[in-house]
């Protein structure tokens, strides 16, 4: 399936999950957010959602700013 | 006699309050952390860039210091819900600097985007602290709808342009039940002094200090000046007077 | 880095100088001098009161602070200039705080009265800190007669209006080859910061700490204000800018 | 003689020196200076100095102020 | 070259707005209205009083003056709606100066209140001329909204304190796509004069005329000093310059 | 009421003085002349260059202005009571701007040689106008020396930074016994109404009018604003407040 | 009936229209507007108008202000 | 003989007034004023002042300024 990560079209296997995104994508999954179609992922979710095709998945962090 | 900044709760070892932003390192960063002994920083919420070494978490968790993300950037309450919604998944806290703005020319809060977040967020059981312009109006609706404190601007980000309008400061702080930190403008010392002398019960700067000559000089000079403004409130200043009056005795002068 | 003020080839430990008139006891000036740390403090020379017990200069022996007698209330050159003499005499210093008024009302200084003073007095060895207005001509004049520092007035003595006119006060420091001490005017904590951030030296007050409702605490808050005001000077303050510019990334915002 | 002290009018015995004076009207010599007709006189003149009726004489110290 | 003031498709003959409030009788409203020249004035919609001689409409009338009238002391949207109804009852327009207050005290216009105010009224026909405050954000909404002008504040109703935020009222110009009126704070001519400067289109004043001493000079006063910073508006001030430029020739000096 | 200006015993029609330095062309003077209605101009004393077509003296002449010689350029006492009699043979006329300048980087006045040229000037049967910074003890030896009039500066020559200290203006005021003339810094007209509001007589401006990016027009609005802030100091401002001041009825609302 | 007009009650024979009470109650109507029970009451509606018993009428005019 | 004349040094007729300078070196006398080492020479005396060798003119008049 085709997933949009953080505005980017990446193919993904179809099944996959937020945890196997996270894993795949990050090299750790410490102090990150995750929103799905516009809508927060709780961090306790990520094992048990999964992930459809065409979804737009963001992966944020605090960084600098304010 | 203490003096310790009390704000949802919680009391906070410093009435200076940091941006992170603008800083050119986090060298810098650290360095300004050390030197402004400041106890809450704001940080923003971005999209992760896996080839960045080092987080900025890193180093304000080194200093000790509270974390106060902001939703920056936001044009929209339904933005600024989600972002808040996201950074406290991230970094665990449900402190917020709630920023909706206008356009990215003025950087202008927003009133009515504003204020709805506002509302929602707190429903939503945070401790939200919005950045607002200076109408003391909006202030008030902002304490109603449970707000923990108000932030309002002296200038617009970043301009350096110090307090624009000390009157709506002070018609802030006059009915103000929660905090106030003067939030934008401060260019250099002397704003952030004549902002806790106006009353505000801290200053939130980031660009006077991270986009300094000599960043780590000039964050204890705003440390000083925070502390200076503040004990000036309290000393109770002489009045203003339209005409002089001797410091010298006016008696006793020898005939010469 | 040091940066220490130095006076007439003297090192001070303060860029804060201040006048022990208007406090309501000796128990007041010793509390605001521990407080303020101040290395020199201004004294007047009046007619010996034999009822008056504990002097003045007890008080300030005891923090180790160096005397700057000053010539107030002085209308003629003649007057200062044997009003100098005569505290040479009784406190054997040869620093001398030149002040030659034109009224009461005002105590404003009499240019002419001002400049034939400080060259007799220069002349005669003394060190001169002339008491002077924000003529940027007439400091120039007082350095060329040999005046070891300027001290322009901010506001009008004792009335707290602060620096009344800035643009005078960056001309004179821009120039200026000896130290420039803010004088007079100051009212509270962040028109000391503006001192020193428009390039004075140091800061001379009186009543704004001696009249304060709580003169020590208000003695920190300058102290604190003078150094904060220093450092941001010596930090490269940002530029002011006429537009608003972001202290958060402007990239890497999530689409939500 | 008749001399004007600190603007009083004040009885002397003929003769007296500014040392004479300054002991019978001060508790202490220590920070004074003095100034006689509108001229300083240094504190090494003292003893020396004899006044003569109808003079000014000036004792100052140093006050607060300024 | 013509350079009328055009509202809501309207020519109007000044760009002096004035207020009939707090004048201490119909005579002096007379003189005053001669005086200024002014072409539209606000009234207010209050019970009748049948023991009342003499209507102001009457004398508004005499001169050919337009109305404006206002809702003043509103404190609600629908109040503000109902009031204005009313007045387009009473005295037949469609213009109206709407003012949405929040509170006694201050009498600051409550933002969210206003706009919907204004939102209501521009559907049911009204030409809105609302009573703002100096917030950038907040204008270009209730423009948005279908206001025929913004009426910024220059500072509180009545307080003569002038243009607090002068930055502001520059924002609001400068984006402005309707004519910008600033109302409220001006004290004296020299605000009025700033105002045009600044590039309002026009100035709404009452108690700077009404209370004034004499105010039918100073109607005269508000006239003139209007049409002076409308004229240096237009003519390009030279910009200011932080050193002196010769306004004498600095060749053909004499040697002497 | 007439409330003209008297100036050494001659009556002026306008309290616009205009310096006629900095126009491009003597057709700019001419237009300036006419659209600002000024009674008296300054003119310089410099070297004939026999190239020259066409005097300003006619254009002037043409205009019935009464003339002002300046000493502009002169850095002693000498140099410009020299001037001033070159200037009396020339255009035949005691009356004379006295200038004398410390430098050529601020133009700013020198005191000590201000005041010799004065009295010498006095002496030899002039009516000084004396070009002096905003120091009231200054002032007021300028008038016990014999000067007509005292012109302070508002802010350097040709800086447009208008008013700087409006305090000092306030105290020359206060206590003149002579016409007071703002003379240098004015930008726009706000800052010339600001003048007359301070309890100036007169305002004598050139570059504000002269390099405006239209001058004939700015000519006017010069003219009106000295005119209003005339006006505005004769009728008695409200006083400043700072809380508001309801200008609509606080009774009689009706209950909707 | 009772009727509170401008916060007075008043009492008014039953059937009385809005014009009936402008009428008794105004020197004229001229630049008079009417509100019944917090509705605008048009001036075209006045003589059409029945008032009932307790309702509250606010009679308006332009008054100086602003 | 050599006079400087507005800093330009010219050669002169011996026994020349300021009278002959001028016509010979203006158009008009019109507005004009006159110093001579530094001394204003006063229009009455033109016709009689003697110019010497080395002297120093200053030919004015008012220009526009201040």
């Amino acid at each position: 399936m085709i997933l949009t990560i953080n505005g980017q079209r990446r193919e993904f296997a179809d099944g996959a999950t937020l945890a196997d995104l996270i894993a795949a994508t990050l090299p750790t999954d410490r102090g990150v957010a995750v929103a799905v179609d516009g809508e927060v992922a709780p961090r306790g979710t990520w094992a048990s959602v999964a992930l459809r095709d065409g979804q737009a998945i963001e992966l944020l962090t605090a960084v600098q700013g304010g | 006699m203490s003096d310790e900044l009390v704000v949802a709760g919680e009391k906070l070892g410093s009435r200076l309050i940091l941006g992170t932003g603008g800083a050119p390192s986090m060298q810098v960063i650290d360095e300004v952390l050390a030197a402004s002994g400041t106890a809450l920083c704001t940080v923003s919420m971005r999209r992760i860039d896996p080839s960045t070494t080092g987080s900025v978490l890193d180093v304000l968790a080194h200093h000790g210091v509270r974390l106060l993300p902001n939703t920056a950037g936001c044009r929209t309450a339904r933005e600024a819900v989600l972002t808040a919604q996201l950074a406290r998944e991230a970094v665990e806290t449900d402190w917020v600097k709630l920023e909706v703005i206008a356009d990215d020319d003025t950087l202008l809060p927003d009133a009515v985007e504003l204020l709805d977040a506002a509302e929602r967020l707190v429903a939503d059981g945070f401790k939200v602290f919005p950045y607002t312009n200076d109408d003391p109006v909006l202030a008030r609706r902002l304490q109603r709808v449970g707000c923990v404190a108000v932030m309002p601007l002296g200038a617009p980000i970043g301009s350096g342009l110090g307090i624009l309008n000390p009157h709506n400061i002070e018609l802030i702080v006059a009915e103000a039940e929660v905090p106030v930190v003067l939030d934008a403008g401060v260019g250099t010392a002397s704003d952030a002094a004549l902002a806790m002398e106006l009353g505000c019960d801290a200053v939130l700067l980031a660009s006077a200090v991270t986009r300094a000559q000599e960043p780590a000089l000039m964050a204890v000079a705003m440390a000083s000046a925070v502390a200076a403004g503040r004990l000036a409130h309290r000393a109770g200043r002489i009045p203003k007077r339209e005409h002089a009056r001797a410091s010298s005795p006016t008696t006793g002068m020898a005939v010469l």
